[in-house]
């Protein structure tokens, strides 16, 4: 045991060496927390994932707030408010250290997120007990409401309500006689799964379930051929979808392809190839930039570059309600998380008001369905919503 | 002699690896309290009859027999613990444990404190006055920390694990002091020089406590002086009721110490007898000293 | 459960496994060759593969052949496939002997054992993951679908393409070649000499460096080659891909007897197929444990493999 | 470049030889001595989330949440080291016994699981750890006489098919996993602990929003798994193990069960695993199987290696390093894993012992050094 | 000298086997290498061949210090042994096995020369061409390694233990064999335990003890020492 422990030492003048170098370039970084002035400087935080395999959505979202930050901060530049940022890689396991902090930081007011839904059932409970506000731009697991957060809102309509929406698209839009669903055993893929089946009823044959990150699908392919289905419905992400398709149309399968907004991303149609991908169906309950109100899609442009992505016009809109509030005097958790309960208001997306558990209005709720068209993805519609 | 009962027999054995038949329906017995040699030229078949006896290799046929039980067949901890040790023709200690430590397992065959009694230290006994830790620390903290420990253990007792722990040690201590090694207890085994390794498997096998203890070449490698010394050694576990089991090449040594000889030539035994009688054996001086030329 | 599935589509579902079993096979062999001659798990050949995938796009898209272009002619199609197993097989080969001087060489040459080697070995893939994560951002690549899936003829009631054709019959193809080249030329009887006994190689005239860096070479080739079906047949890659046809290429090495070429086509064929059929009996979510839970069995009955250990005894 | 590796590498000998004079010294101060300043050490240990040190405070995350998962990862590493370090035998699959310990509590005390028991959490964990411990042996029994890379690829495949179970069946609530997962205590901080800084008088001790409770609770029992574990370590069990990892058949031949002991080490090993796992789940309250990818178990493995197999404080080292730099070093965001993975080479190539190594380690890697082939 | 070890220790781990070894092996000799077992006699074989690496001292071939150099390139120099234990590769056939010989050279016609030469050599090897290398017997295997370090057509040739596990008859016919081939101009160094044998066909001989040369003289002088035949013929 002492040759181990002054070993011990040893390896932490190592580590320290490492420790200390590192250290240095990020000093001032940690220091910035407190400079700003006392009444003005209260925070709101983006929680969600800007590294890892989920990180484009994150970003999406962090851009989009980001966006609503710095157009509050130029109007209001005697009383800025600052956006903190939590990278949590949407992993569940990173979140619940990241929220402790939001709430060990009396100025962070609300959070824009947590973006999935797997790491909001760690860190809801943590920001709820401690009242920081959440609004959650693109977490869309229905369960999140019934966790008794008493803080949590959705700014968008949940897999509880695309799913219908989507299933009444497929029923009444498509006329869809047999369908295979299909899930990837995900928080949301699953979720959504069960809904579609749910308002389908008889019109769903069979099902099976996928795992993640599959790219070989020799056997899912031969059932749902033998299953003489007319329609596949995919409850999952296009990082199994592409694939699937190609192997599905390759194995010469016809049936129409419907999934929801895992799905929707050009790199769904660019793998599973644009002659294969035509005709998709792919749904999301958010509204398509270029129909968000106002100047927002071409400030996004201006600001970052790029087009606005998904869930980039939602977190815009998310940050506006809490930065409304805190423009209103709200300063503490508590006055915020009344301004947001009592909040109705139009955003770009759509109008604002939430229900007693958190929930956007289901007048609200828009959901979209989208096309593949000669290798892109088009608006089509708004899905019916009964 | 002959009225001495048998210890191992060794009855029919044969075993093949692949093409080439090591072993070729050898018997013969090692009687109790002797020193059997088992000579022959490299490649005779030796180690495989000392890998077969212990259970390393299984024979093809033929059976063994240990105070007359079954070994073939037997797994390999269980023929040790019914008392059969070994050493190998290229030493295979533990070499990243102490020497100490080495011995310790040997002696850790007899014991039976298992994952239980070591963690929780449970079947306590009563024990006398000196077997309770000593007092050594001079002062302060260390001093009060081995006074609860020692008030501890008058009140509670000690635990099988300690009692067994210090006698596996003291064991241990008492075999490297016999084959001469005491002053390297605390050393890797790797570190040891190549004789005190020799030596070191020794008191390592004489730690199980064996009736029998298999020693293949003990004496390749050394010098005369160091040969010397071993066959005292040798000599001296005998003396203390250990039958031993020998394969050695050195004629001096194996001549010297053994009361009787077996030899083995391509996997068969060829002869058998006194020392003085395998050396007058024409077959034996034939195979194993090689046909005399006519130049010679 | 569902037997009723498997007997239905019995023949459909071989033959879907057989196609992913090829690939697999071809992947196990960089693992056979590497354990064979070093008795050592490289576990940085799944990033070898995945470096094949995306040298493929590559090599596509700059030949203007990048995601939605349409194929070329029957001869413009294999001429791309040819040219992209060439590419995707220097890539890969060249990156296996990479991770061989830069994370096993310094090692080897310091006797160490083997458990470092391994350590050595997940940092090579954890870099190489992440650094082709890096750089494509973590966003899957497609690819053109350069061919069109056509039935060529159908037995007992299951529609064989000319993809699943010719994935087979180009990794028998290269199966064979190897295995040729193993058991039949001078530099083959080389490896095998090292894998049996590296000194007495040695005194042969073998040198050991040299057989080492040719099986590295080797086994990344043939994950290149696979790396090309692989995209032809799946049309999407990502920096992750290695992972889970790594350790199922690994697990089909094992399966087959690791260190065993034959043993290495078994393997993969087989586990693909069984793991196809687990899937149609079971569901896909089940597809892995019925590919584990049979390495298990099987290793149970058979300690070393199916075919056995040694490279030298391919043939014994 | 095989230059630049041997400078770099004498470097590093000098370094260890300074280390070692400060060893001797250690060593040589009385025995009291030595007790307090461990008993110090240790008192710094539990006093570190109320110290405000500015250098080690990490950045974004709660600085005691960091506390509390690097707690929880050398638990991981003390039971991996039991298996890996001491007995040596390579267990790539280790995230499923962390997964099956996690699981139990979940489903036993959380009162949104299937089955609706709801033991409290003192109930649960000693299931869990008993569950865990049979699940090693299941595992064992068949595998261990395989030698041993075949035992790394079964195991790899026991993890995955933990992962997958917990992902598709109905126990586990599959993704959406459990929500509730029991806290070990619902008790209140006394108004004594007041002066602690971070803990306020009549909150809960084990509370998402501030974890000192659950890092208290896991350094608690750090320390006695790790004296356990040393007990095993230091008696005829310990030397058991090293006999077996370092010549099996030797050991046997001198009276070794080796089966036995091998079976021990992987229900040891497990039973720490399940162990932390019910402790980490606890304090998350939620579980799914998205935390049990065999990427993090191959990663506590380089860990356990890197840190130093088969000492304790090496094995420590490593999986407080492997919970603590991505933390600390946020800013390098995306290359973390990166960095990660040319480190473990760097290191394999300049101190293969691993940080601490045991001595036995030490002196084999250097007499296998000398060893090395001839020619360049 | 076609072969000079000047001062060479070998050590194993932290153990020396050989403690400063000097010999020398003239051009066409049959030089042998006796000694007990644990001597040292197979760890300066391999010292010679390039598979230990050597501690402290010299070795020289033909004129050249190859102490550093890579056993595969001694191998093209001209060493070449057929190692204690036969090393015969177990899952190759004979005649790959002679080819593995012949690994360094690329001449075909020569090989097949040399093929020819092993199979009259060893016409036992002839019958059994295409049975793998495991199935042999040990004295076919004994042959088997011999024939094939004659492959390599080597200028100084080492046998380790040549007669080990062979008939008596099979151990005259081997060294028999081994004048023959030094007759028709190969070196040979040889370490035996059969010294009766050993010194007999030696020119001159070694004897080794406890990693040390002890002796060194003609073969038939240190067949009649008597001190050597106590010591290492076990004849008192």
């Amino acid at each position: 045991m002492r040759q181990s422990l002054a070993r011990a030492i040893g390896g932490v003048a190592m580590v320290g060496l490492l420790v200390g170098a590192a250290a240095c370039a990020s000093d001032d970084e940690g220091g910035s927390g407190s400079t700003d002035a006392a009444a003005c400087g209260s925070k709101i935080a983006f929680f969600g994932a800007l590294t890892g395999g989920n990180a484009q959505l994150g970003i999406n979202i962090r851009d989009g707030a980001k966006l609503a930050v710095d157009q509050y901060n130029k109007a209001n530049a005697d009383c800025k408010v600052e956006l903190v940022e939590k990278d949590s890689a949407g992993d569940p396991a990173q979140a619940s250290g990241l929220a402790t902090s939001i709430v060990q930081d009396a100025k962070v007011l609300g959070v824009v997120g947590p973006a999935f839904s797997g790491e909001s059932k760690v860190a809801n409970p943590i920001l709820s007990k401690e009242g920081v506000v959440i609004i959650t731009p693109s977490a869309t697991n229905p369960a999140l409401a019934a966790q008794g957060d008493k803080t949590f809102h959705r700014a968008l309509g949940n897999d509880a309500s695309q799913g219908p929406g989507l299933a009444l698209y497929m029923k009444d839009v498509m006329k869809v006689q047999k369908a295979f669903v299909v899930d990837d055993a995900s928080e949301y893929g699953k979720g959504l799964a069960d809904q579609v089946k749910q308002t389908l009823g008889s019109v769903v044959t069979s099902s099976a379930v996928v795992k993640e990150q599959q790219t070989d699908f020799g056997a899912l392919v031969t059932q749902i051929n033998s299953s003489g289905a007319d329609s596949i419905f995919w409850g999952g992400y296009y990082r199994e979808a592409a694939p699937f398709l190609k192997q599905y149309r390759d194995a010469g399968g016809k049936a129409k392809f419907v999934a929801g907004d895992g799905v929707k991303d050009q790199a769904f149609v660019d793998g599973a190839g644009a002659a294969n991908a035509e005709g998709a169906i792919l749904t999301c309950p958010c509204v398509p930039p270029e129909k968000a109100g106002g100047t927002f899609a071409a400030d996004y442009k201006a600001a970052t570059g790029r087009e606005a992505g998904t869930y980039s016009a939602e977190a815009f809109d998310a940050a506006n309600i809490l930065l409304q509030g805190i423009k209103a005097g709200n300063s503490t958790r508590e006055k915020l998380e009344t301004f947001v309960d009592g909040y109705t208001g139009q955003g770009v997306t759509t109008s604002f008001k939430f229900q007693e558990n958190g929930e956007i209005d289901p007048s609200a709720v828009a959901i979209w369905a989208y096309k593949v068209q000669g290798g892109k993805i088009v608006a089509d519609q708004e899905a019916p919503k009964s | 002699m002959s009225e001495r009962d048998n210890l191992l027999e060794v009855d029919n054995v044969t075993i093949r690896f692949g093409g080439v038949t090591a072993l070729d329906g050898v018997d013969f017995v090692v009687k109790e309290g002797e020193i059997l040699g088992l000579i022959g030229p490299n490649g005779a078949g030796k180690t495989t009859c000392f890998n077969a006896v212990t259970g390393v290799v299984k024979p093809t046929s033929g059976a063994i027999r240990f105070r007359g039980k079954a070994l073939v067949g037997q797994q390999r901890h269980k023929i040790t613990r019914l008392g059969i040790a070994r050493t190998f023709q290229n030493i295979r200690l533990f070499p990243e444990m102490t020497a100490l430590e080495n011995v310790q397992v040997g002696a850790d065959a007899r014991h039976k404190t298992s994952v239980v009694g070591a963690l929780f230290r449970t079947w306590r006994v009563r024990v006398k006055e000196h077997e309770l830790v000593a007092i050594d620390a001079k002062s302060g903290v260390g001093r009060l920390v081995q006074q609860v420990r020692r008030t501890g253990q008058r009140i509670f007792g000690l635990s099988r694990h300690t009692l067994e722990e210090r006698a596996a040690r003291e064991k241990a201590v008492e075999l490297l002091k016999l084959v001469g090694i005491e002053h390297r207890a605390g050393e890797l085994a790797r570190s040891l020089a190549y004789g005190e390794q020799r030596r070191l498997e020794i008191a390592r096998a004489l730690a199980t406590e064996p009736g029998l203890l298999c020693l293949d070449e003990p004496a390749a490698g050394f010098n005369p002086a160091e040969k010397e010394s071993l066959l005292e050694l040798i000599r001296k576990i005998r003396d203390t009721g250990v039958t031993v089991l020998l394969i050695e090449h050195d004629m001096r040594l194996v001549m010297g110490v053994t009361d009787r000889i077996v030899v083995l030539e391509f996997g068969k035994k060829i002869a058998e007898g006194t020392p003085a009688e395998v050396r007058e054996n024409p077959a034996v001086i034939a195979a194993y000293l090689g046909v005399p030329t006519d130049a010679a | 459960m569902n037997f009723e599935f498997l007997g239905d589509n019995f023949m459909s579902l071989t033959v879907t496994g057989l196609t992913q079993g090829a690939i697999y096979a071809l992947v196990a062999l960089g693992y056979t060759l590497v354990y064979g001659v070093l008795r050592l798990i490289n576990f940085a050949h799944s990033e070898v593969f995945m470096i094949g995938t995306f040298v493929t796009t590559i090599v596509w898209a700059g030949l203007g052949f990048g995601v939605g272009a349409s194929a070329p002619g029957t001869f413009g199609v294999l001429g791309l496939i040819a040219l992209a197993i060439v590419a995707a097989g220097a890539a890969s080969g060249g990156t296996a002997l990479i991770v061989e001087r830069v994370a096993y060489r310094p090692l080897r040459k310091r006797n160490a054992p083997s458990l470092i080697f391994l350590i050595s070995a997940i940092g090579a893939s954890v870099a190489l993951f992440e650094l082709v994560g890096a750089i494509t951002d973590r966003q899957p690549r497609g690819m053109p679908s350069l061919v069109q899936p056509k039935v060529q003829f159908t037995i007992f009631g299951a529609d064989i393409t000319n993809l699943q054709i010719g994935i087979i019959l180009s990794a028998l193809a290269m199966l064979a070649g190897l295995d040729i080249f193993i058991n039949r030329t001078r530099l083959g009887r080389g490896v095998r000499a090292v894998a049996q006994n590296p000194d007495v190689a040695a005194l042969m005239g073998v040198n050991k460096d040299r057989v080492i860096m040719l099986i590295f070479v080797l086994g990344g080739m043939m994950a290149g080659a696979a790396s090309v079906l692989y995209d032809i047949k799946v049309g999407l890659t990502t920096y992750s891909v290695g992972f889970l046809i790594g350790i199922k290429a690994f697990t089909a090495a094992v399966l087959g007897g690791i260190g065993n070429l034959r043993g290495a086509l078994l393997g993969g064929l087989l586990l693909g197929v069984v793991e196809n059929y687990g899937a149609g009996v079971f569901g896909n979510e089940w597809m892995d444990v019925v590919a584990f839970v049979m390495l298990v069995v099987v290793l149970l009955f058979r300690p070393t493999g199916l075919l056995g250990e040694s490279l030298g005894r391919a043939r014994a | 470049m095989m230059a630049v590796i041997d400078s770099a590498r004498k470097a590093d000998e000098s370094r260890v030889r300074a280390v070692t004079g400060l060893r001797d010294r250690w060593a040589n101060l009385p025995y009291g001595w030595r007790i307090s300043v461990l008993f110090a050490f240790v008192i710094f240990l539990y006093a570190l989330p109320g110290l405000e040190i500015p250098l080690i405070k990490t950045p974004d995350t709660d600085f005691t949440s960091v506390l509390f998962l690097c707690a929880v990862y050398v638990l991981v590493a003390v039971g991996l080291n039991v298996v890996i370090g001491l007995a040596g035998l390579l267990d790539l699959g280790y995230i499923g016994f962390y997964a099956v310990g996690a699981y139990t509590v979940a489903i036993l005390g959380s009162p949104n699981s299937p089955v609706v028991i709801q033991y409290p959490w003192v109930v649960c964990v000693p299931i869990a750890i008993a569950v865990t411990m049979v699940s090693g042996v299941i595992l064992g029994w068949p595998t261990l006489r395989l030698r041993g890379d075949y035992l790394a690829i079964v195991t790899l495949g026991f993890g995955e098919i933990i992962r997958v179970f917990a992902l598709n069946s109905d126990i586990t609530n599959g993704n959406r996993g459990i929500t509730g997962v029991p806290v070990p205590s619902e008790g209140t901080w006394p108004e004594w602990m007041d002066w602690f800084p971070g803990i306020t008088a009549g909150r809960p001790i084990f509370s998402v929003s501030n974890v000192i409770g659950f890092y208290w609770l896991a350094l608690t029992l750090v320390f006695i798994c790790m004296l356990g574990v040393r007990r095993l370590e230091r008696s005829r069990v310990g030397r058991s193990w090293l006999a077996i990892r370092e010549d099996e058949d030797a050991a046997e031949v001198m009276g070794v069960p080796t089966f036995k002991y091998k079976l021990w080490a992987f229900a040891i090993g497990a039973a720490l695993g399940g162990l932390s796992g019910a402790l980490f789940f606890s304090k998350q309250t939620f579980i799914n199987a998205q935390g049990f990818d065999l990427f993090t178990s191959i990663l506590w493995v380089a860990a356990v290696v890197i840190g130093g197999a088969g000492n304790q404080l090496g094995v420590a080292l490593g999986a407080i390093l492997l919970a603590y730099l991505p933390e600390r070093f946020r800013e390098f965001a995306d290359y973390r894993l990166l960095i990660f993975g040319v480190a473990l080479i760097v290191m394999t190539i300049f101190r293969p012992q691993g940080l601490l190594p045991s001595r036995r380690r030490k002196v084999e890697l250097e007499d296998r050094a000398k060893e090395g082939a001839v020619g360049e | 000298m076609l072969l000079e070890l000047d001062n060479v220790t070998v050590a194993y781990g932290r153990i020396e086997a050989l403690h400063g070894i000097s010999l020398t092996v003239g051009e066409g000799e049959i030089v042998a290498l006796i000694g007990a077992n644990g001597a040292g006699k197979s760890t300066t074989m391999r010292a010679i061949s390039g598979l230990r690496p050597v501690g402290k001292g010299k070795i020289r071939f033909d004129g050249d210090d190859i102490t550093k150099m890579r056993a595969d390139l001694r191998v093209v120099r001209g060493v070449s042994q057929s190692p204690e234990g036969r090393g015969i590769f177990p899952g190759m056939t004979v005649r790959e096995n002679l080819e593995m010989g012949a690994y360094t050279r690329k001449l075909r016609s020569e090989i097949d020369e040399d093929l020819q030469r092993a199979f009259d050599l060893f016409p036992r090897l002839k019958e059994r061409e295409r049975q793998a290398g495991g199935t042999l017997s040990g004295g076919e295997q004994q042959m088997l390694a011999v024939g094939r370090a004659l492959m390599s057509r080597p200028k100084l040739l080492l046998l380790d233990e040549p007669s080990m596990g062979l008939a008596p008859m099979l151990i005259q016919q081997i060294f028999d064999i081994i004048v023959e081939i030094n007759q028709q101009g190969t070196t040979v160094l040889l370490v035996e335990q059969n010294a009766q044998q050993a010194l007999s066909r030696a020119h001159r001989a070694y004897v080794l003890e406890t990693g040390r040369i002890v002796k060194e003289g003609t073969g038939t002088d240190l067949l009649t020492d008597p001190a050597v035949k106590d010591a290492y013929l076990g004849v008192a």
